[in-house]
């Protein structure tokens, strides 16, 4: 059973049908890419599985539970953590607060400072400026404390919303080395990326939405050399 | 002007001035979490007064629907000593914070589920006051009513002592009220400011969304923050009713704007910001010289007008930071 | 258009802080259309009673009056509560030619807005007088003495203006003026100010609640000497707010229930019967005020059947001939000068004595 | 065409610095900008690079140093008057009028080339150069693309094209210098090589130059003329791309060796 | 009929007065600015046009103008408005929402206390026994005054949002940072549009003054400030008609609920909350959300613009 199955999804926004019967599974342990062009639904889809949007149809199961009409810190308990589009960093509240915060579900106060110096250690300049107000650091620096702070909460299916976005070419590669560290030790991901060609090395499988609607999937090594893919994707 | 007329002053000052920062918490509090200002507020001060008073005194004899109905017939358990009169005066206050959460449930979730603009809440807010206040007078008329004189037993009703051959007055209830609203606000300034619930709270307050990403509840805060806010808002309401009798149930409407210009001096959904605006609006009133007393109030104002424009975000405000 | 009914417009303040006088005058109008219905109204026909809550502004007091003249019909109108609202809401009246009388207007002017503005509540400058003299009587050796009065409330602002002239005309030595709103609860910094002035006599202006609390809150500061209040002080709900320490406050009343006449005598054990209480004066000057135009009428439907006026004649003639009789109410005998000033006999100063903590009443010393 | 060497500078940026508390977010930095030119701007994050183009739009005060352009004095003036020197930007967390329908967006961006005041505009007297205002938007609709939504509100666009819709209301500002941070984020490989010719061909058309900040280093390095790198506030580097790439220091504050 | 306009006359126009009121607190809403200033504005107004109107002093202006009194009255209120607009909006509109939410409410109270005791106010009882505005006999016919201003006040707005100066007002409010970015003074506009409905409200308090009859503090107060921001709010605050829509329903409301005698205001609370929980955008928003805007019209003449070859 997948850890994620979605099934048939439609989400509007007013009269306007962003995502239309989109299915997809993302499975236990699975890193799984969803790329298309702008506007094609892919952050739709995210906040869809994180329920800060609601569905007009169709269901969201995670780990064979139902969670589509589920309040989204509910699916934060269950273990659905998402570093969103637009960063959405608590700007008044310092970093260190940020990323406790991205820990409220749990309990143990030991784990949590483990990890904390764990992020400290990965991006050095979060742990340079962890006393800064998280609305004054740079765009990339935001979007770096935005990742962490999804990782804090240790979840088991991680939703990153174009993590490269912003970010300095050492820092991309230093994500997608997390990425994949990440999933090796078990964590399951869905992953919305402009830069496909990094997205989909670092993914087992690949999705490719238009239009609110998905025009076709498949292994992700497999399709980097798809036609399709390329032409639209790649810029090839 | 003299020592012992400066210390009189400072006495006053301070005793009405801890009373607007309790009342001005309760507004503060649900500002910072929805960015709403609260005009129940002021009906939920009133509130909190009649409910202890129907707890301590068992009967409303005036006017309105209520007249002839008595609690205790045998007697308020209530009254007759200073512990008795604490529990009826915490009890009063919950059942205000209950009436808060009742107003949140029923006015502003709604509201906010339908994604209004905040400012709408005032209307609503606005609209949920007159309702209570008009039901008040419905039930028990718009006469003043006092707590009995023995309702917490006898105390003296002021202290006095001499300043060169100058006497200070200080009422006992202005000794009270300072000392329950400074414990109030050591307890919540404690809350929010050094525990998880605090932390959340701040989450919530700054972008509810965020927070609910996070796995934060932001109804159960919501709920939390219009429990509170009506528990100090009745709380402030038996003090002041304490020391000025309920002055009938448009009593809590001058403290309504007061409390307004306390948060916005010290600074929105700041609490030491609600409590140095409160202290400071009271000495400044306090202080105004007995001949211009005409002019409190544009004194208070004034002070808020000239504050503001050397701080826009009030005194303990943090400029809002906009990185661009 | 003839006259259907006997209505009579009653548009005081149900709603607003106000509400706390027009809850008193409500009380008494009811006892009013209660007496004389059973005593047969205007010979023989009943009147009835409109009420209309004018709150407690001008705007509600304005359309309080359009719907009784318009809507109702009524053939005259008691109200509006407060001066200030008399201002805007009689000339309405008068521009569509209804009687109106104020049954507690009592700043300077109200007569004098029109022909058919007229009142039998007494000027302050007559009454207010009354008990700065009776204070002197119980202590001659009084010199000098503080005023307070409540700045944003008409009445209170002319009846300082009055007090005060009677104290300097008195020869007494004012030492201190405080003023202060309605709406205020604390008044610490006018009570410090007023105790080191070293008044002997404190005069206050305001209405019930911030009134009871200024002299509760002068008695818990240590005054000790004799206070003296305003119109505003004419009722029972100052009680509840000073409690004990409104003992012995010095009220000037255009009325007391132990008035001797039989209309008073019914009027005061009809009210005691209904609410348990003595009469307050705006009670006995909202009754007056409907026993005036019930009185008038009579007088025309002698003359001639009112059913058959034409409601707008009839109004005219209502206006003349109150202004023309002379009444017996419990307020005493009335009279009307030409503008529709009262000529009221008998005046009162009654001291508070508090029975307990809530309940007191108004001694007549006289 | 001259030579780009030989153009007028219309930019020059001298000891330019900016301090937050005890941080220096821009550090002592001077270069000049010559017409025409499409000049990147790269650099880690937080670098100072937004900062940078705070400094030049009015936005930030600088804490020292100076911006010129073309004799005029451009610190120190509030944003509009830098607009009305034609300098224009997009910004990097997008800053559009989301409750404005995407036409708006774009005519209100003319408000410098217009002239009505409130009574003209009560009276209806400008409506020649308020048709020209609504020509203008259509027209920098088109050319990003987004014309056939042109009543739609901004909130209402996906991230990528509000980054377009962003572009499009910075030109109607018609701008001689514009300034874009991060113009390709959130856009997928082939629509940055769609966004290089694009960033091109307005330079052209509309005789601009261009300042570009980009994380994206192959975007960078096909499109600009001449390329500065900053690292903790400092310019380290600055020159064309080939030389700038090569640069050592370069390599390991930003681009990483492999 | 005539008895419903003899009955609802003064209702009528307290309703039309309404709308004005809520129109000049939509100027500076349109340009973001939460200012509650325009009681504070409405009673400058009243004062003039009652002092002129009855102050001995203009006896002889009086005289010699006649009813062109009238008009006087409201050019000097307008004046007076306008410049006072000035000098509180330059400093005041440097803060922000709530914060100029209460810089204006404390300007609304100081303007009270000044009422209070001035000699020429009349202090607490204010003035009274003011003349009818062209000898008028009946409340219905101040229709004549409101009814024309409220027109050219709306053809006024109308116009102006279709403006250039229309468009500032909305960046504005939208970002005023991205406005400043964009070529466009914030400071100028939010000026204009705080002095705009200044000056509107100074007019409406000159022609309510003879209305009223008379004129004291009690007009303009925090709770008219708050009821002013009702009847926008309610109304709908994004679009001309919903301050004057909500202003009319909402000063309607509690007289039409007369026959409920003490449940009247109650009720009228609940009507305030029920309308704020079902109408968010107000009730003419609900319209318009029914009635979608065409899209905007592309001029006809106007080639498609060749796209860039590469277009982002
Ligand atoms: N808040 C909103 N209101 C209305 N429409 C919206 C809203 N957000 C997105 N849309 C529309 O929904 C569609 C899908 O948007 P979405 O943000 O999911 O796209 P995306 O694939 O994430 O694009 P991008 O790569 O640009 O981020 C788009 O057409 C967009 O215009
Ligand atoms: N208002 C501020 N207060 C404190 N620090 C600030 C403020 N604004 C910016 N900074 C700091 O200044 C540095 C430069 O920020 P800037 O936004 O210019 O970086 P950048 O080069 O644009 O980075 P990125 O590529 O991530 O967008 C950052 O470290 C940031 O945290
Ligand atoms: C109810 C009274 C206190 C009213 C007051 N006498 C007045 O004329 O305004
Ligand atoms: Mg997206
Ligand atoms: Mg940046």
């Amino acid at each position: 059973m997948a850890l994620l199955e979605i099934e048939n999804l439609s989400v509007n926004y007013g009269a306007i049908q962003a995502v239309r019967g989109l299915s997809l599974e993302v499975g236990e342990g699975e890193v799984v890419t969803l790329i298309g062009a702008n506007g094609a639904g892919k952050t739709t889809t995210l906040r869809a599985v994180s329920r800060m949007l609601r569905p007009v149809s169709g269901t969201i199961r995670f780990a064979g539970r139902d969670i589509t009409r589920l309040p989204p810190d509910e699916a934060v308990k269950l273990g659905v953590a998402q570093s969103p589009e637009g960063r959405q960093v608590l700007a008044r509240q310092s970093v260190e607060d940020n990323l406790e915060l991205g820990a409220y579900v749990r309990g143990d106060r030991a784990g949590v400072q483990a990890d904390l110096r764990q992020m400290y250690e990965r991006f050095p300049r979060l742990g340079e400026r962890r006393a800064q107000l998280a609305g004054t650091l740079s765009g990339g620096e935001q979007q770096m404390l935005a990742i962490a702070r999804a990782l804090m909460s240790r979840p088991r299916l991680l939703l990153l919303d174009e993590p490269s976005l912003g970010l300095a070419p050492l820092i991309v590669r230093e994500i997608f080395t997390i990425i994949r560290e990440l999933n090796e030790q078990g964590m399951t991901i869905l992953l919305v990326e402009q830069n496909a060609k990094l997205a989909m090395n670092a993914s087992h499988r690949t999705y490719v939405l238009e239009a609110g609607q998905l025009t076709f999937s498949g292994i992700s090594s497999e399709l980097v050399d798809d036609e399709r893919v390329l032409h639209a994707y790649l810029g090839g | 002007m003299e020592p012992s007329q400066l210390i009189q002053n400072l006495m006053n000052g301070l005793a009405i001035g801890s009373v607007y920062a309790i009342f001005a918490l309760g507004y503060t509090l649900v500002f910072s979490i929805l960015g709403i200002i609260n005009f129940a507020q002021g009906a939920v001060f009133t509130l909190g007064a009649y409910f202890t008073y129907a707890l301590v005194s068992g009967q409303f004899e005036n006017n309105g629907l209520l007249k002839g109905i008595n609690l205790f017939p045998a007697g308020s358990p209530f009254a007759g000593n200073p512990w008795a009169f604490g529990l009826a005066t915490l009890i009063g206050a919950a059942l205000a914070g209950l009436i808060a959460v009742l107003i949140e449930r029923l006015a502003f979730r709604p509201m906010r589920a339908r994604g209004a603009e905040p400012l709408l809440a005032l209307v609503s807010s606005l609209g949920v006051a007159l309702v209570i206040v008009n039901l008040i007078q419905l039930l028990v008329g718009a006469e003043s009513y006092s707590f009995p004189a023995n309702a917490y037993g006898e105390f003296r009703p002021a202290l006095t002592f001499n300043v060169g051959d100058k006497v200070v007055v200080i009422r006992s209830v202005q000794l009270v009220i300072f000392a329950v609203s400074m414990v109030m606000l050591g307890i919540l300034g404690y809350v929010i400011g050094r525990t998880k619930v605090g932390k959340a709270l701040r989450a919530v307050a700054e972008n509810p969304g965020t927070a609910s990403l996070l796995g934060i509840s932001v109804d159960r805060y919501v709920l939390i923050t219009f429990f509170l806010s009506g528990f100090l808002g009745g709380l402030a309401g038996t003090l002041v009713s304490l020391a000025f009798g309920i002055g009938g149930p448009y009593f809590g409407q001058a403290f309504g704007l007061k409390g307004l210009a306390v948060i916005v001096l010290g600074g929105l959904g700041n609490i030491p910001g609600a409590v140095l605006g409160g202290l400071l609006i009271g000495l400044a009133e306090a202080f105004v010289p007995a001949d211009y007393s005409a002019y409190k109030d544009a004194v208070a104002f004034a002070l808020l007008f000239a504050v503001l424009l050397l701080r826009p975000q009030g005194l303990l405000g943090k400029a809002q930071i906009q990185k661009v | 258009q003839k006259v259907s009914s006997i209505s009579l417009g009653v548009a005081v303040a149900q709603t607003s802080n106000v509400s706390l006088f027009g809850q008193e005058q409500v009380a008494g109008a009811k006892v009013a259309e209660k007496l004389i219905n059973a005593a047969g109204g205007v010979n023989g026909t009943p009147i009835k009673l409109v009420y209309q809550d004018a709150g407690g502004d001008e705007n509600g007091a304005i359309n309080a009056f359009q719907s009784l003249i318009n809507k109702s019909r009524v053939l005259g109108i008691v109200g509006p509560t407060l001066s200030q609202q008399a201002f805007a809401a009689d000339p309405v009246a008068e521009r569509a030619k209804v009687p109106v009388l104020g049954i507690s207007n009592t700043a300077k002017g109200i007569p004098q807005i029109g022909t058919y503005v007229a009142r039998v509540s007494a000027p302050i400058a007559v009454i207010a007088p009354a008990a700065v003299k009776q204070a002197l009587k119980l202590n001659p050796k009084i010199k000098k003495v503080a005023v307070m009065y409540a700045q944003n409330d008409a009445f209170s602002v002319s009846e300082t203006e009055t007090f005060q002239s009677t104290l300097k005309a008195q020869g007494l030595n004012i030492v201190t003026v405080q003023k202060s709103l309605t709406t205020d609860t604390d008044f610490t910094t006018q009570v410090t100010a007023v105790i080191n002035s070293g008044a002997e006599l404190v005069v206050v202006s305001a209405l019930a609640a911030d009134g009871g609390n200024i002299v509760k809150q002068l008695r818990q500061f240590g005054y000790k000497g004799l206070i003296v209040g305003g119109n505003g002080f004419n009722t029972a709900n100052v009680f509840p707010v000073c409690q004990k320490d409104c003992d012995g406050v010095l009220v000037a009343q255009a009325y007391s229930p132990s008035q001797k006449s039989a209309v008073n005598q019914k009027f005061v054990s009809e009210y005691r019967k209904l609410y348990k209480k003595d009469p307050p004066q705006f009670a006995a000057q909202a009754y007056a005020g409907i026993q005036v135009f019930v009185d008038a009428l009579k007088v025309i439907d002698k003359k001639k059947k009112l059913s058959t006026w034409d409601l707008a004649a009839l109004r005219t003639e209502l206006n003349k001939q109150v202004l023309a009789g002379k009444y017996s109410t419990p307020l005493g005998e009335l009279r009307f000068d030409k503008d529709g000033e009262v000529n009221q006999k008998e005046f009162f100063v009654a001291r508070i004595k508090m029975k307990d903590a809530k309940n007191g009443s108004f001694v007549f010393d006289k | 065409m001259t030579a780009p060497g030989e153009r007028p500078v219309v930019l020059e940026a001298r000891h330019m610095t900016r301090r937050f508390g005890g941080l220096v977010a821009v550090n002592d930095v001077s270069f000049d900008v010559r017409e025409g030119e499409i000049f990147g701007l790269i650099g880690p994050n937080g670098a100072g690079k937004t900062t940078l183009f705070n400094l030049m739009t009015g936005l930030t005060p600088p804490s020292s140093g100076t911006l010129t352009s073309r004799g005029q004095t451009v610190t120190g003036l509030p944003p509009h008057r830098v607009a009305g020197l034609g300098i224009s930007r997009t910004f990097q967390n997008i800053r559009l009028f989301r409750g404005l329908s995407a036409l708006d967006n774009v005519k209100v961006a003319t408000h410098r080339q217009t002239r009505a005041g409130l009574w003209q505009g009560v009276f209806g007297t400008a409506q020649a150069e308020e048709r020209q205002a609504e020509r203008r938007a259509w027209e920098l609709l088109d050319l990003v693309g987004l014309s056939d939504r042109a009543g739609e509100l901004a909130a209402n666009f996906s991230y990528g094209d509000q980054r377009k819709l962003e572009i499009a209301r910075a030109l109607a500002t018609e701008p001689r210098i514009l300034l874009l941070d991060e113009p390709a984020a959130g856009m997928n490989t082939s629509e940055k090589g769609q966004l290089t010719a694009f960033i091109r061909e307005v330079r052209d058309r509309f005789d601009l130059t261009v300042l570009l900040i980009e994380h994206h280093v192959p975007l960078v390095m096909g499109l600009c003329d001449r390329v500065a790198v900053l690292n903790f506030g400092q310019l380290i580097a600055i020159g064309d791309p080939a030389s700038v790439q090569r640069d050592p220091k370069v390599i390991e504050a930003y681009l990483g060796g492999e | 009929m005539n008895d419903f306009f003899s009955t609802y006359g003064s209702l009528i126009v307290m309703m039309v007065q309404a709308g004005l009121l809520g129109l000049s607190l939509y100027f500076p809403l349109q340009a973001g600015q939460l200012s509650l200033a325009t009681p504070g504005f409405y009673a400058l107004g009243g004062y003039v046009a009652a002092i002129l109107l009855t102050n001995p002093a203009f006896s002889g202006l009086r005289e010699t103008l006649g009813n062109g009194m009238f008009p006087l009255t409201w050019l000097v209120a307008a004046l007076l408005s306008g410049v006072l607009g000035l000098v509180l909006g330059l400093p005041a509109l440097r803060l922000r929402g709530i914060y100029l939410a209460l810089a204006t409410i404390a300007f609304v109270q100081i303007m009270q206390t000044l009422a209070l005791n001035l000699k020429v106010t009349g202090g607490a009882i204010g003035i009274f026994a003011i003349p009818q505005a062209f000898g008028f006999e009946r409340p219905l016919q101040y229709l004549w005054l409101f009814g024309p201003l409220l027109l050219l006040t709306l053809l006024f707005t109308r116009q102006l949002s279709r403006s250039r100066v229309g468009r500032a007002f909305h960046a504005i409010r939208e970002d005023e940072l991205a406005a400043d970015a964009m070529g466009i003074n914030p400071t100028h506009y939010k000026v204009l549009a705080f002095v705009i409905g200044a000056v509107l409200a100074g007019i409406v308090g000159a022609m309510s003054a003879p209305f009223l009859n008379t004129w004291n503090a009690k007009q303009g107060t925090f709770d008219a400030s708050i009821a002013v921001l009702a009847f926008v709010l309610i109304g709908g605050s994004r679009h001309l008609w919903g301050p004057v829509v909500g202003g009319a329903l909402l000063t309607a409301v509690p007289e039409v609920l007369r026959f409920l005698a003490d449940w009247r205001l109650v009720i009228n609370g609940l009507v305030l909350v029920v309308a704020s929980l079902y109408l968010p955008q107000g009730i003419v928003g609900a319209f318009e959300r029914w009635r979608r805007p065409a899209p905007p019209r592309r001029p006809a003449d106007l080639p498609p613009v060749t796209a860039a070859e590469g277009r982002p």
